[in-house]
């Protein structure tokens, strides 16, 4: 199991001491042109979480290339690129302008942004363009905004993805606490941290049954409990996002705190771990201690 | 940056406004203008504040409590440990002649801090009221002006090209001390989740481009804002 | 504004006192069969939420009709009945059966249930179908679990809807703290609570902007803040559920608590509330108190 | 049922459980066997607790921490207040000859109020160890016997139709009673969000229907539930 960033939680140009913390390091989403992202104010805080309607800033592929990747490539610490588009081919170009550099460990294909309005083709198109352009291991970022996640890991495994990441936010609202308008200027914003982590979990849950594809898990991680119960749930690794907001030495806490918590289910490693949630019942009664006396 | 956990030494009034005081332990107190991210109790974020005073093993903030964040911090205890992480962001330039401190409301928040590195220079402070203006005792060498009076009025006379700004307040007051002070240091705001460049949310307009204040700033040369 | 329940979180035949407490009494959906629900274990408590896979425990709608209907006319409070199935057909002849029954004040269209395998028809078939077959207002209740609530939104009331009842609940899961398998029997179940809440309030925010109709707004409301951000969102009313559970006397302190908020918007009645959060900039900053700093 | 905010008196540990005393107030005490729905503080949904004891103005639950709702209400402190429904649900039928009360566990709860209310007959509980059985001391005149032995054990000699058996325990013990004794009442558990019968959570399987054990139970004839 390795601990990653979240796309668009970590810059490791800008904190590469965090960054190096990590199994893995994920950039923010990367578009095939330059984007600024929508008009402050693109940040809210909600009770159990936070909203956010960046919108993908980024450089652009072209100055990524150029200028980012280099810098990343010097940190030591395995580089998975986010790509976004608004059409399949699209993902084709930046997957195939990322190809030959041998800095990139990963594509993770992020087909799932609810702050941009355009919204991208069927998944199964996207991953097929993307598959046909890549050699590199691909995975397919979800939303949880659908009446069945299992279907689009589905078409994403179909289509060649090499793995899913589980999920992104899903769209909220938060108003001013005195003019009771909507804090984010665009209205809306992903919603991520805690009040995600039920809804990330059944995701995760539901695409391990369905494609039994490696999953990235992600969505309110703050515990080393949370961590496993998504390794538990069916990922094979877990990212960090909102929670390095507010504490950047997160994983390293983590991964402590995950270690103990596996002492106590009891497994030896986490990859043990991975799909306990669906192991046969006789199994799990073996950990459970005491009979509950529920008459049925 | 170094994030810690910091012991509360103590908490009092300032006019509407509250100082927080924390043991320092290994915080560089950094260069004022500077922030820190403060954990705030219950809240899923924390919030950036200036440092306003940095006597020998302490850091102090001077808190607005206007929202849920602010209201947290207002309301820790002492003995409480708090989430810190700092110092974060570009404070002043310091390497100038006489200087001149600008502040509005809790933009006087920087300014303790910043006058002690400058030997106190003089200082011109502007507040909606009496009260608040009782912020006023943290700046030596200051005079004050309170509503209706605005800073900008005095400053047109003082600030020719005589002595260089530094300023911190609100967004109306700096826009209007960057049109009589070009050359005028300003200190702004924006949200923050992360305060350490991870997160864009702090995005604003510098140079005429969207850029992340916690990384730019939050103390911006007067030009770099678009009018 | 009227303080409705949400369908599903109280029975006013075990709960009188508390169904008079509301404005409206909303039963909990109704299918044309007979219903046992799902196998226990069927609730579990999250964080920020609850979870649950009740199943449309239901006594069909032959029983409602002649055992239920009756004496929930002898409360005093305006009933809406909650019908639910798996073909526009089956909404159809609900509603055909309810049309004549005086006790029915309007009627509710669940067609958003996470906890049946069968996922209903298309959101326009069904209401179109359940419009033909009743004078009664229809309330169409809507899922979340999409990524355009406001496309489902139009579709209902293209197809004839009155209202909209906003929202269900979004599959989420918990794994048991010891054995680390589902807590519930069937793996996923719906999330409420407060973890609902800025999603919930999205979906109102954004097919109160689609479609103009009038909105049941729900989705973990526990205050009267909440009550009221749910109208300025632009709910014309509100409904509590998961809150009824650890507080049967919610609607009379949530009603008081609006007043106090209403008095500090200042707004003088719920209804001049409703869609602020739409209001011209102008109007909110004339709210606002204080200009903030941010150089945009 | 009523609901009421209540005055915690105390709370003192009997073996690994722990006995939380609350002021009566206007609340109703109720009949042996039915239960409370306690708020659990920080948490989402409230508990349901047995009546154990009812002394004049007081309340008093016996609780197992064996998760977080358990554990915050064993947590809270003297002074501190508690949202509290009930009495609710429908507990033992008390119109009997010669009771014999049974408990396992935790399922001791409800048996000192109900034994109070009998006039103190024969119980005979069972424990997991010597440490849980310190419970015993709540009620009057029984007979204990710990793991690996059974209370099912003696139930065999001292309960053929000499008496009326009623019992409280984790589900096995429940149904080996249910075996020797088909007349004996039985008071269940399930997971509860209302605990007044209206979220359709606590459904049970009674009579070969699921039905609510909140509006049903959590007593039930032995016959009623399925073997
Ligand atoms: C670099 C930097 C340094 C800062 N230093 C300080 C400091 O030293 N002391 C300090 O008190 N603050 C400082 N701030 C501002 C402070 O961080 C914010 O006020 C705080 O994050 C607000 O959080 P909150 O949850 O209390 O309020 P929020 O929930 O974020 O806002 C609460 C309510 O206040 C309203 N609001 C927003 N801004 C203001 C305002 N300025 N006045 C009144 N209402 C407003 C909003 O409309 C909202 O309704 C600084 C900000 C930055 C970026
Ligand atoms: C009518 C009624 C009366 C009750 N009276 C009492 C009472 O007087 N005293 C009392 O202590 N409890 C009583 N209970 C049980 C009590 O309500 C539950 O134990 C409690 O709701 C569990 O909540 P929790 O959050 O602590 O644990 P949960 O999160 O609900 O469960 C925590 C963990 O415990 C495990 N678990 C579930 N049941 C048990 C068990 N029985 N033993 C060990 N682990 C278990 C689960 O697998 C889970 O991992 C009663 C229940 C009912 C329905
Ligand atoms: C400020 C912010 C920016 C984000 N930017 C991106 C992005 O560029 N691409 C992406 O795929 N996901 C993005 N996400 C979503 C996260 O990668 C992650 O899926 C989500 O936040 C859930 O995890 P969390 O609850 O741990 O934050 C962003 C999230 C936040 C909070
Ligand atoms: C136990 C439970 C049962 C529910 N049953 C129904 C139902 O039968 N029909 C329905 O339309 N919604 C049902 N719901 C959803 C609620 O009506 C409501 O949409 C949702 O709980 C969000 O509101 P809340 O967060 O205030 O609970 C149920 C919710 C809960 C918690
Ligand atoms: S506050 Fe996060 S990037 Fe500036
Ligand atoms: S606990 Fe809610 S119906 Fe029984």
């Amino acid at each position: 199991m390795r601990l990653l960033n979240a796309s668009g939680c970590l810059d490791a140009l800008a904190a590469p001491d965090v960054a190096r913390s990590l199994d893995v390091f994920v950039t923010k989403t990367v578009t095939p042109l330059p984007r600024e992202g929508n008009a402050p104010v693109r940040i809210a805080e909600v009770d159990h979480g936070m909203l956010n309607s960046i919108g993908l800033a980024n450089p652009g592929i072209d100055n990524f290339l150029s200028h980012s990747l280099p810098r990343l490539g010097e940190l030591g610490v395995p580089i998975w690129v986010s790509v976004g588009g608004f059409a399949a081919s699209d993902y084709a170009d930046l997957c195939d302008r990322l190809d030959d550099c041998q800095e990139v460990a990963a594509i993770e294909l992020n087909v799932s942004c609810p702050n941009v309005d355009d919204v991208p083709a069927s998944v199964g198109g996207i991953v097929g363009a993307a598959r046909a352009a890549t050699r590199k291991p691909i995975y397919t970022k979800l939303s949880p905004a659908t009446a069945d996640v299992a279907a689009a890991a589905r078409a994403a495994r179909d289509a060649g993805t090499d793995g899913l990441s589980l999920v992104n936010t899903i769209l909220g609202l938060a108003l001013d606490e005195r003019t009771l308008r909507p804090t984010l200027s665009r209205g809306r914003g992903g919603l991520s941290g805690p009040a995600l982590k039920p809804i990330a979990l059944a995701a995760v849950y539901a695409c391990y049954e369905a494609t039994g594809l490696p999953i990235v898990g992600m969505g309110g991680i703050t515990s080393g409990r949370d961590a496993l119960e998504f390794v538990a749930a069916g990922a094979s690794d877990v990212a960090l996002g909102t929670i390095l907001f507010s504490d950047p030495g997160a994983s390293t806490r983590i991964s402590r705190e995950l270690q103990a918590e596996l002492a106590a289910v009891p497994v030896d490693s986490p990859d043990n771990a991975i799909g306990l949630a669906h192991a046969a019942p006789t199994f799990a009664e073996g950990v459970a201690r005491r009979d509950t006396s529920l008459p049925v | 940056m170094k994030r810690a956990r910091a012991e509360i030494l103590g908490t009092e009034p300032v006019g509407p406004y509250t100082l927080l005081r924390i043991r320092r332990g290994g915080l560089e107190p950094g260069i004022p203008g500077q922030f820190f991210m403060l954990e705030a109790p219950g809240r899923q974020l924390p919030r950036p504040m200036s440092v306003c005073l940095a006597p020998p093993g302490e850091l102090a903030f001077l808190i607005d409590p206007i929202g849920p964040g602010t209201r947290a911090l207002a309301a820790v205890e002492r003995g409480d440990e708090l989430g810190v992480l700092g110092p974060l962001g570009n404070g002043y330039d310091l390497d100038i002649e006489s200087p001149l401190l600008v502040g509005g409301g809790i933009g006087v928040a920087p300014l303790p801090y910043l006058s002690d590195a400058l030997g106190h220079p003089p200082a011109l402070l502007g507040f909606r009221s009496e009260r608040h203006a009782e912020a006023a005792r943290l700046v030596h060498n200051a005079e004050v002006v309170v509503e209706p009076k605005l800073v900008t009025e005095p400053l047109r006379d003082l600030a020719t090209d005589c002595c260089k700004v530094l300023a911190c307040g609100p967004e109306a007051m700096l826009r209007a001390v960057a049109d009589v002070i070009p050359a005028a240091q300003l200190a702004w705001e924006a949200p923050m989740a992360c305060g350490y460049g991870a997160c864009y949310g702090c995005a604003v307009e510098i140079d005429g481009e969207l850029k992340r204040l916690c990384v730019e700033g939050p103390v911006l040369a007067a030009e770099a804002v678009a009018a």
